[in-house]
């Protein structure tokens, strides 16, 4: 099970997806994160799916829980670097990431975190994440 | 429907997270090689995950068996998977979007059928399922 | 198969469906667009219908996926020209194009995406799209 | 009722996605000839645009049949899509809005019922559909 490096950028965790996940991996990944914000105080995460060839709905679920689990530590989510191909897919795969942010790259994504802290230093939670679990039995 | 087969099928186990992956990377290159297009071939691949996924969780385990086809002037692959868990009681709840009997999406099935062209199950309570897929080139 | 040409005004893509449309263009073009999405960085999309006779489920459904699409690649979607007799029958046909945002036309289009980006520099998913996946068997 | 036919029916065969769209051009321009009003000719054509779909896609490919008629002062059209595929087994869960048995939006039947002011739909399993409509000039 490969691990993900997260990398750190002033406020900003940065994980770079290189690996095709596996469902195991995509959990330890999580439960890297959390213990890297808690560590480091960091607000923001951006998290690079340049290299992800597809999203399916375990990892899409992956991706829309760490945004809610970063925002219950007080750290802001943005996806970045997802392919066209993998957008159309999710959306007749008929999921949802919630409100889990995009951006089209790195840069992007930072700007994107940085436009929401100025803007939003009276309300936070400008960006934040919901999930919306399916209905089960 | 799908007919004469272009090539030889290709057998991966599925018996662990592990082998989820590789059934990805044995249907995309075998995507690849019939040239479906990139959006094509995220759809299939796409869908085989969800598809090993619950060959995996639900079936305990099975086979997922890829073949490059042909059809005219077509050209696309087949995806079968196969397991001898418990079958599926309600196939009408289990294909509704949104639902599962585990802690997932409730996607799988019915995403994974909007995302190919030909999409059979055949399954029995007891004995197993076998989920068909094919994916063609336009 | 007539391709629909996407043409760029600033950071937004302009597409302007002419033909009457089959399936198969209705797809070609959401694959197109994204595509055009991510190499452009465009930030909005407007999709202008007015020489769209009809629109039927299915191309409805092109028009909602679409939106969800460009979201994930964070851009916000207008549809604008709509004939009065096509909003009335897709009412009646029962089709909800869900958060799809229309305008009258091209230049009420672009206002809207200006004022939504404007408005929203803390919030910029104001005029965000989510697709309400059909019950099926 | 329908009652006498004020022109001869004009056959298009459903074959291909582009045949769904002549089925529209053929639909629009004899209700333009009968001088049904803008909003009617959007619904009648919407309505056809659907169920041609279903004759390529569920049926198997079929024709549909397009005739200008006539009932007193008023006219019509009125159009019949014929296919010989598997029928449709259960009605009722067919005309539900919302379902679908393949990746549609399950408004197909459902929707286009409400777009006309005839609809009568015949099917009988293994043997085929045959789903006539009408629009009369008000
Ligand atoms: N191979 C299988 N064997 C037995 N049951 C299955 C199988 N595949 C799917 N199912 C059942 O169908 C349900 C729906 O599956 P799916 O749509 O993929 O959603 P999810 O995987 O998120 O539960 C599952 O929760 C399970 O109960
Ligand atoms: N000509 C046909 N032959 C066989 N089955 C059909 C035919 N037309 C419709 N059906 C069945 O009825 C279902 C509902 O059709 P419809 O309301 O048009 O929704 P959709 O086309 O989105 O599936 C289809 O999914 C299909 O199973």
């Amino acid at each position: 099970m490969d691990a993900i490096p997260i990398l750190k950028l002033d406020d900003v965790l940065l994980l770079s997806i290189q690996v095709d996940l596996s469902d195991q991996t995509a959990i330890a990944m999580q439960d890297a994160l959390a213990e890297r914000i808690t560590a480091t105080g960091a607000r923001g995460v951006v998290i690079d799916i340049t290299a992800l060839e597809i999203v399916d709905s375990f990892i899409g679920r992956i991706l829309a829980t760490t945004a809610s689990v970063s925002r219950l530590l007080d750290a802001d989510t943005v996806v970045v670097g997802m392919r066209p191909a993998v957008a159309i897919t999710l959306v007749e795969l008929g999921l949802s990431l919630g409100e889990v942010r995009t951006a089209l790259n790195l840069e992007k994504g930072l700007a994107l975190l940085r436009r929401a802290w100025a803007a939003g230093a009276e309300d936070s939670r400008s960006i934040a994440p919901t999930l919306h679990a399916p209905e089960s039995r | 429907m799908t007919l004469p087969a272009a090539g030889q099928p290709q057998r991966q186990p599925i018996a662990s997270d592990e082998d989820v992956v590789r059934v990805r990377q044995l249907v995309r290159s075998v995507a690849v090689a019939v040239k479906l297009s990139l959006i094509d071939q995220t759809k299939l691949v796409t869908a085989a995950s969800e598809l090993a996924r619950n060959t995996l969780l639900y079936g305990g385990g099975g086979t997922a068996e890829v073949t490059a086809v042909q059809n005219g002037a077509r050209r696309g692959v087949r995806v079968v998977f196969a397991d001898e868990g418990p079958g599926i009681a309600d196939l009408d709840l289990a294909m509704t979007d949104g639902w599962t009997s585990g802690g997932g999406m409730g996607l799988g099935l019915s995403g994974s059928r909007r995302l190919v062209d030909e999409f059979d199950l055949d399954t029995e309570v007891g004995r197993g399922t076998r989920i068909t897929v094919a994916k063609w080139s336009r």
